[in-house]
């Protein structure tokens, strides 16, 4: 018998948090990204538990289809880091400042 | 070999799903235009051939839309039903919405002809990226699996970042693409999240599933429901800019290209809603108790932010951008009511506000073309003596926002009409009230930016600080009158500088603000027979 | 509930699991996004162990290639590309001072609604709606699922790689817009903008 | 039949739109000529209806009805009775003389546009028998009103325009919940989703939803008339508004809420119109004082004209909620008469204005003997308005005090102070104007022909109707009628109080 | 579906012992072919190049690689100033453990019965089998990138840099040729694709996959994976000539030793992936005794030849610009290896849906390719098209008007230092 499933969920849960607080508190703009990879992370590990708890596939489909979509995105977003501090030293979200919210 | 089909072919043979190609017609044409644009480039590569280009995109949206039309006939005929598995609804809801992205899409090509020429080398790939975000878009529109919308969803936003940032020259575009980046990831990841909870709770992402199981069971702890729904709910109210997660807002559009710009505040907030009220309606039915009181804050919260923040900004694009945010608090006060007739109030609302956001913001970018201003900075000074310099213009920006603003004989009018009689008619009057004055506020704004273009530029602004305690700009006729005269001389031909794609656009919005008002009823009754699948 | 959990499970999942928060927080609180990124290529490992653990192995394999192999490698590649591994305060004199509280009012938000809420039940759904899970290898299942139940998706993210691909193409191809006046008279405008707005 | 309705509405409306769309090649002198030539065919149309008008019937004539969105229970239907007919009739006299009276040279197209939109609005408002219709037009009246005020009005012309707008919309705000609430409630006694007046005004509903919808129309008429404490927008909207607006606003936009009060608040709440009936007298009489009161320490002459019709239209809403078939005759009469003298009051404003360049009566002085015409027709002008008998005024005014002393005896009582401080802050505000000795002796040109050409026929109606208001009364005595027998039971015993006035 | 018997029983102290020594014994092996392969190497080229080679430690120098590893461990440990110490550290066990670990999916003979457990003569088969592969690959970059960059050199960095763009653009086509070898095993699993290599056409030729894929995915993997490796020509990250050494310049002692291990393990391990993929891995005739042993020869003699070509490859070939390795990967491998897949995909599928399938697939890999390599040409073409002198409009945009005024042709808004200018209305309004 293997660790009960609301373990995981915990635990996903709070990494889950901790990549939201990392966006919401970090202002490097490259951690910002790589904590929305941390969030989608913890969405998968409990697309996976579910599948494993509930004994049905589709959880993990969704894993996958999560993973294409972290790819996808992580290309454009990375072209767009480097269109935008292209010959810049500083990427943190401070140097962005005209707009303020 | 024996190998090979001992594994793939033992157990039970794969049944593939039925594919109804009638079905994705829509999606798949603007996606094979748009992969036939890369392709003309790549084989032909005459990047600068705009009109060619926009032609090949606006024919794709075009067909896409009669096609979606046939479909919505051939629902009312045969009724609605999920195909492929499941995993699409063809219904009147989502054919209504596919049109609406089509007249969306079109309005934004045209438009965005004169842009994709100034952007030079990388037009074609602008044609084929909306295109591409606009299957997207119908791909959310019409699913019903949660996965699809979340795919959906993602070709959508991921092409827009794309778009935004596409002319990240400027500080300013930079910046609100990148905001506009991330915030939008952080959406997909509270949506992605609330949907596996929304998983675990139900045991399946197909939202007829959810639904089934939701009435038929009764749950020992609905926390993870709740707690999915929320997520669901927050990450699409991100897409839509809600109010407690609309900062994005004014940033971005006013960064973004403004062509993008109109295609966000058009196209895209359609889809959102299209998937937030499908959501809503479809799989958490049955929990409407719980999420009318959450809906019910956030849309009074929307309304009444739209409506104030708008007034105090300076930039018109951030304005719009604000006003937008007070139109999606009605949309959602349809949501919120959720009585039978209600759904068709909010779409007729949304049709309406497409059409107008897209005009609108077309007219934005016209201006700012001619007036050889930068795509971010309209602000009401610039606006200044509009009408002298480009009558037409300034007439199609007037009535286009008095439209937005509500105005009778336009479709703005019947909208707010339609959802407030959904509003009242749920006996709901206190928020009735509150969102009429959200009107009467926003209203201010419209007029404003109408007022600025129909009073004199700048110059004479200043003349009339000098004799304010003089009161008249009047009388003293022949001066003034041979003044008038030769100024309008000069300037009488300057309207001839608009884009011939761009102002077919502005006139087709315009058409359709005030033709569907005048001859109201077969847009009333085609949103009226937009209903969902269950 | 203890009592029924293996050992080796039992060491497997609390190695795992504090991995993965060790990396997270590490992600989180380190300043140089070298090492933030090697944080998060742990959190990635460990994850994909837990998906081991839970039977999961081809989407294991899925992660570490896409996530370890090609996500964080592009992140690394951009952080030396451009050169901006300089370290940055975590909080810089100049931050908003209100991101703090409410980020972390979220994450508080979100972990109590979760525990509170959930009572301890996690998963209310039905079993099996798709295809069960079948024994050690659910490859097979999977690609079953895939290609049936979930094959319009599937077809759909071809879509989702296409935008990518353009999309990159067409953020990498920028700066071929401007001859040496545009660019002179872009600065210039952008510092205009910095005034008129700032 | 003839479509005379449809003409009034769609000929300005029309001829409206397509003036925006001229081209700039057009000369700018001719737009003017234009708007007269549209508006003067349209008082000619308007004239014909006149004649068409079937005297001593009550109901609704010429009514034509379209389905327009059947989907909502929307119809288009016209109609007109004793009430609206003139109304409209003061509306297409108005216009013209407004717009020949204007002085605006800046941008004629955009501004002759307007002022033809805004008549198609207000004969629209008068004429519609669909409350969703009306509301269209109630609101359509806002956007070039708003427009006229902000571009072609005086320096703060934007700031009142944004005031006025404000104002009147969020009264509109609440007519149109109120106007969705009755549709619904009608809907769920009877099933049948409608927006006609006459299907409404059977509606059965709980005395609490009649007297809460009652309030919610009531709001909108009010700030529109205005009647205190609603008035804040007019001093402002009336002295920042170009003349010619201003006439408009004055003359014709005011009476939109007392006409709203009658069509709407009597014949579809009646028991709520009785039972709330002294909250609004109240309101009214406190107007006619208070705008008596503050005209009378006013310096500014069209913030003076402003209070005076505070003062007026309190007049006018006492006489609605008398509920006495002469009070109420004698409110639509005093409509229709406060409308032209008015105007011609704005129009003597205006031509002060062109020549001296300030409305201030401070700076103002001896005009009297310069311009000797001028004189005598502002004095005629102003004895109407303060209710001279033989003069127009004097008719409503009289008829509605007597119709309040029948039924509200103290009200009608305090309402007479009115009367007498209307002729106090009238003389006042004359002797100032033109008897002073001007220090400076500045010259001052007389009326031009043309000048009076613009006053003359207002005068004429000044003149007829104080003498002949049985040409108006005939037309509109049945339609009262007929509105307070529907609204109430007791109306015969009113009756034979009217025979004696009307055959006075 | 493969799956090692020896797990299928549950574990017990048993089997977790046997995994354990599987584990060491695979490790040792590993390190102790690692020696022989560096001396190899050296001897192969001092052959090739008409030298020696070592020949002083042990007999023909076979101790020479066990020599050079206690020197390099008694070395002083050299740490630069300006270098990130933590990561400085862990970059080169992040370069040799996935080299190890990529080694435990190949399957090295059949099954082997010890103390009554049946297992099979691999460390481990998953049922992910390859994608192992492709993972420690993917991860293998690390080693080398994080190397580079937290030397704190501007050498190192650069080749670093270099290294992971070339990992990751052949990552796809090593994944895509991966591709068409499960795609006719039916499985993930190293063992199942073994197993389907077994027999033979018509009892002569035997059924490898190199010959059932046509030639093409093994030539694309083969090329691949030399450029995963950063194994000549493919070394362009430890180019001595423009890097100075590459990502390890700064590298000493015992570390040095490591990348220098993990190279050649991983070309070992390499060798033993192409055998195992396309030449039948431990599959060869078997006469008839000594059934376990077989197999394993088999497997080391085939592993041999390919560690024998990839010395050869290094002594023969010059290295590659830049440029020509990416235009290679992206331009020529990707295309093609995805072209090839469609027509293997299509060959598989006739055998269920037709032939007319197979064509289809045919014409759409035909197809692919073309427009890749017209692409390829007209990319270039493209490009030239946005150069500044050609950007200037020198056509006149048909407007609304233009046919009736001569003023109202309207120029696109040109930015010029100026100001705003607006072709030939109106230069100015006052506020450019």
């Amino acid at each position: 018998m293997s660790v009960p499933g609301s373990w995981y969920l915990i635990l996903a849960a709070a990494l889950f948090g901790i990549g939201a607080f990392g966006i919401l508190v970090r202002r490097n703009i490259l951690i910002m990204f790589m904590c929305l990879e941390l969030m989608l992370n913890a969405v998968n590990l409990t697309l996976v538990t579910y599948s494993r708890m509930l004994n049905d596939i589709a959880g993990q489909v969704g894993v996958f289809f999560v993973l294409v979509v972290a790819a996808a995105e992580v290309v454009v977003g990375l072209g767009l880091i480097v269109s935008i501090f292209r010959g810049k030293r500083q990427v943190t979200a401070d140097d962005l400042h005209i707009l303020r919210g | 070999m024996r190998y090979l089909f001992a594994t793939i072919l033992s157990g039970t043979p794969i049944k593939f799903p039925q594919i109804s190609y009638a079905a994705i017609f829509p999606e798949a044409i603007l996606i094979g235009v748009a992969v036939t644009v890369m392709l003309a480039v790549a084989l032909i590569g005459r990047r600068e051939a705009t009109y060619g280009y926009t032609a090949l995109g606006v024919g794709a949206a075009l067909a896409s839309g009669i096609w979606s039309y046939h479909l919505s006939q051939d629902v009312s005929t045969h009724g609605a039903k999920s195909v492929i598995g499941g995993s699409l609804a063809v219904d009147g809801f989502s054919t209504f919405f596919m049109i609406l992205t089509s007249i969306g899409l079109i309005v934004t090509l045209l438009v965005a002809e004169a842009y994709i020429y100034k952007v030079g080398s990388r037009g074609p790939e602008f044609v084929a990226l909306a295109l591409l975000s606009a299957s997207g878009a119908m791909l959310m529109e019409s699913a019903y699996d949660l996965l699809v919308l979340f795919i959906g969803l993602e070709i959508l936003s991921i092409s827009l970042y794309v778009m935004v940032a596409f002319t990240t020259s400027r500080k300013l575009a930079k910046e609100s693409a990148f905001k506009y980046f991330i915030l939008g990831g952080f959406a997909s990841a509270l949506f992605l999240y609330g949907l596996a909870l929304t998983y675990g709770a139900t045991g399946s992402t197909n939202l007829a599933k959810i639904a089934l199981f939701l009435s038929k069971n009764t749950l020992t702890s609905s926390g993870v429901l709740l707690a999915g729904m929320v997520l669901i709910l927050a990450g699409l109210g991100f897409k839509v800019a809600l109010v407690p997660f609309q900062f994005w807002t004014p940033d971005v559009y006013q960064g973004a290209p403004t062509t993008v710009t109109g295609y966000m505040s058009g196209v895209v907030k359609a889809a959102g809603f299209a998937a937030l009220l499908r959501v809503f309606y479809v799989a958490f039915g049955t929990l409407r108790a719980d999420w009318q009181p959450i809906l019910l804050v956030i849309s009074i919260l929307t309304l009444l932010a739209g409506a104030v923040l708008a007034v105090v900004q300076k930039d018109v694009k951030r304005m719009l951008a604000y006003s937008s945010i007070n139109h999606a608090g009605f949309i959602l006060l349809g949501l919120y009511v959720a009585t039978v007739t209600s759904l068709g109030d909010s779409l007729y609302y949304l049709f309406a506000y497409t059409i107008m956001s897209s005009g609108t913001f077309a007219v934005i970018s016209m201006i700012a073309d001619l007036e050889g201003r930068t795509e971010m900075s309209v602000s009401l000074e610039d606006l200044r003596g509009l009408s002298k310099r480009y009558p037409k213009v300034a007439l199609s920006l007037a009535v286009l926002l008095l439209a937005q603003a509500g105005a009778p004989f336009t479709i703005g009018f019947l909208a707010k009409f339609s959802v407030l009689s959904a509003v009242i008619e749920a006996h709901h009057y206190a928020l009735g009230i509150v969102a009429m004055l959200s009107v009467v506020i926003a209203a201010v704004l419209y007029l404003r930016i109408t007022l600025s273009m129909y009073s004199a530029t700048s110059d004479a602004g200043g003349d009339v600080e000098t004799t304010q305690s003089e009161l008249i700009p009047d009388v003293s006729l022949g001066a003034v009158m041979v003044e008038l005269e030769i100024e309008d001389d000069t300037q009488a031909k300057v309207d001839s500088g608009i884009p011939i794609a761009a102002g077919v656009a502005v006139f087709l919005t315009l058409a359709m603000t005030i033709g569907l008002a005048l001859d109201a009823n077969p847009l009333v009754h085609f949103a009226a027979r937009a209903t969902l699948l269950r | 509930m203890l009592a029924v959990v293996t050992m080796p499970d039992l060491v497997t999942f609390i190695a795992a699991a504090l991995a993965a928060l060790v990396g997270a927080v590490g992600v989180v609180t380190l300043r140089h996004p070298v090492h933030a990124a090697l944080m998060l290529v742990m959190t990635l490992f460990a994850i994909a162990v837990l998906f081991v653990e839970q039977g999961a192995q081809f989407l294991a394999a899925v992660q570490v290639i896409v996530y370890a192999g090609a996500i964080v490698v592009l992140f690394l590649f951009v952080i030396m590309l451009l050169g901006v591994d300089k370290r940055e305060s975590i909080m810089p004199k100049n931050a908003v001072t209100w991101q703090l509280p409410i980020g972390l009012l979220f994450v508080i938000a979100i972990l109590i609604e979760l525990s509170i809420l959930t009572k301890g039940v996690w998963a209310t759904g039905t079993h099996s709606v798709t295809a069960a899970v079948n024994g050690v290898s659910n490859i097979a299942v999977l690609a079953r699922a895939v290609f049936t139940t979930y094959l319009l998706p599937f077809e759909a993210t071809s879509v989702l790689l296409v935008v990518a691909v353009l999309g990159a193409v067409v953020l990498s191809r920028i700066p071929r817009a401007s001859t040496s006046e545009e660019l002179a008279l872009e600065m210039e405008s952008d510092a205009k903008e910095e005034v008129e707005l700032g | 039949m003839f479509p005379y309705l449809e003409i009034l509405v769609f000929l300005p409306a029309v001829a409206g739109v397509l003036v925006f769309f001229f081209p700039s090649e057009f000369p700018k002198r001719y737009y003017k000529g234009l708007g007269v030539l549209v508006s003067s065919v349209e008082f000619i149309v308007a004239a014909a209806m006149l004649v068409q008008f079937k005297t001593g019937v009550g109901g609704y004539q010429m009514i034509s009805r379209y389905h327009w969105i059947p989907e909502f229970g929307i119809t288009w239907s016209l109609g007109v009775d004793g009430i609206s007919l003139f109304l409209v009739i003061l509306s297409a006299i108005l216009f013209p003389i407004a717009i020949f009276g204007s002085k605006e040279t800046k941008d004629p197209k955009t501004f002759i546009a307007w002022m033809l939109i805004l008549e198609a609005a207000c004969v629209g408002s008068f004429l519609v028998l669909d409350l969703f219709d009306f509301f269209l037009m109630f609101e359509l009246t806002l956007i070039p009103t708003y427009f006229l005020m902000s571009n072609w009005g005086f320096a703060l012309g934007g700031r009142a325009a944004v005031k006025f707008f404000v104002y009147t919309f969020l009264g509109s705000a609440f007519l149109l919940i109120g106007i969705l609430a009755l549709v619904f409630i009608h809907d769920g006694g009877t099933g049948q989703v409608t927006f006609s007046i006459v299907a409404l005004a059977h509606t059965q509903m709980s005395s609490t939803a009649g007297r809460l919808l009652f309030l919610a129309f009531s709001i909108a008429f009010l700030i529109k008339a205005p009647v205190f404490p609603f008035h804040t927008w007019s001093p402002d909207a009336y002295s920042q508004s170009p003349i010619s607006t201003a006439i408009v606003l004055g003359g014709i936009m005011a009476k939109l809420g007392t006409y709203g009060i009658i069509r709407f608040d009597f014949q579809l709440f009646p028991q709520a119109s009785r039972s709330l009936g002294w909250l609004i007298l109240t309101l009214a009489v406190v107007g006619i004082v208070y705008g008596a009161i503050t005209a009378a320490g006013e310096s500014h002459l069209s913030r003076l004209v402003a209070y005076s019709s505070l003062s007026h239209m309190g007049f006018i809403v006492l006489g609605l909620f008398a509920f006495t078939q002469i009070g109420l005759a004698g409110a639509v009469l005093q409509m229709f008469n406060h409308g032209i003298y008015t105007a011609a009051l704005f129009l003597l404003l205006g031509m002060i204005y062109a020549r001296r360049k300030t409305l201030d009566t401070s700076k103002l002085a001896g005009i009297q003997s310069k311009a000797p015409v001028m004189a005598g027709i502002f004095t005629l002008v102003m004895l109407a308005s303060i209710g001279l008998p033989g003069l127009n005024g004097f008719v409503g005014e009289f008829m509605i005090l007597l119709g309040t002393f029948i039924s509200h005896r103290w009200w009608a009582v305090v309402g007479v102070s009115g009367v007498v401080f209307s002729a106090v802050y009238m003389l006042w505000a004359y002797q100032k104007v033109f008897h002073r000795r001007d220090p400076e002796q500045r010259s001052f040109r007389d009326l031009s022909v043309r000048e009076v050409a613009t006053l003359v026929p207002l005068v004429i109606l000044i003149v007829g109707v104080g003498i002949f208001p049985n040409l108006l009364l005939s037309r509109i005595d049945p339609s009262v009628h007929k509105v307070l027998s529907d609204a109430t039971t007791q109306s015969v015993a009113y009756h034979s109080s009217l025979g004696k006035v009307a055959g006075r | 579906m493969g799956a090692d018997p020896l797990l299928l029983g549950g574990v017990n102290l048993g089997v977790v012992i046997l995994v354990i020594v599987k584990v060491l014994v695979a490790f040792a092996v590993l390190m102790v072919t690692v020696m022989l392969m560096v001396w190899f190497e050296r001897k192969v080229i001092s052959d090739m190049q008409n030298r020696i080679g070592p020949n002083r430690a042990g007999p023909f120098g076979l101790l020479q690689s066990l020599a050079d590893g206690i020197k390099l461990f008694f070395k002083e440990d050299l740490v630069p100033d300006q270098s990130d110490r933590f990561v400085f550290k862990l970059a080169p066990y992040l370069a040799i453990v996935p080299a190890f670990l990529t080694f435990t999916i190949v399957p090295i003979g059949g099954y082997i019965d010890v103390f009554g457990y049946r297992t099979e003569l691999q460390v481990a088969d998953p049922p992910m089998g390859i994608l192992l592969l492709l993972a420690m690959s993917s991860i293998s970059v690390y080693g080398v990138m994080l190397a580079g960059w937290s030397s704190g050199s501007k050498y190192p960095l650069l080749g670093s840099v270099r290294a992971s763009a070339q990992m990751i653009s052949y990552e796809a086509a090593m994944g895509l040729s991966i591709v068409a070898v499960v795609l006719v095993t039916g499985s993930l699993s190293t063992r199942d694709m073994v197993i389907s290599q077994q027999g033979s056409f018509f009892g002569v030729v035997p059924h490898w996959n190199i010959l059932r894929l046509g030639v093409i995915p093994f030539v694309i993997f083969m090329i691949a994976i030399t450029a995963e490796l950063n194994r000549p020509p493919f070394d362009l990250v430890e180019a001595e000539q423009e890097l100075v050494g590459g990502f390890n310049t700064e590298y000493s002692s015992i570390r040095f030793a490591l990348f220098y291990l993990a190279e050649f393990m991983n070309t070992v391990t390499m060798s033993a992936v192409i055998v195992t993929l396309f030449f039948g891995g431990p599959d060869g005739p078997d006469p008839n005794f000594l059934h376990w042993l077989w197999p394993i020869i088999w497997f080391v003699v085939k592993t041999g030849v390919f560690a024998f070509i990839y010395v050869w490859l290094r002594a023969a070939l010059p290295r590659l610009r830049y440029d020509q390795l990416m235009d290679l990967g992206w331009k020529v491998l990707i295309p093609l290896s995805l072209g090839w897949l469609l027509v293997i995909a299509g060959m598989q599928i006739s055998k269920v849906a037709g032939f007319g399938m197979l064509v289809a697939l045919v014409l759409g890999a035909g197809l692919l390719y073309r427009a890749f390599s017209v692409g390829k040409t007209t990319w270039g073409a493209a490009s030239s098209l946005s150069s500044p002198a050609e950007k200037t409009p020198s056509l006149r945009r048909p407007k609304f008007g233009d046919a009736s005024g001569s003023g109202g042709t309207r120029v696109i808004t040109r930015i010029t230092p100026e100001g705003v200018a607006r072709g030939d209305t109106e230069v100015s309004n006052g506020r450019t």
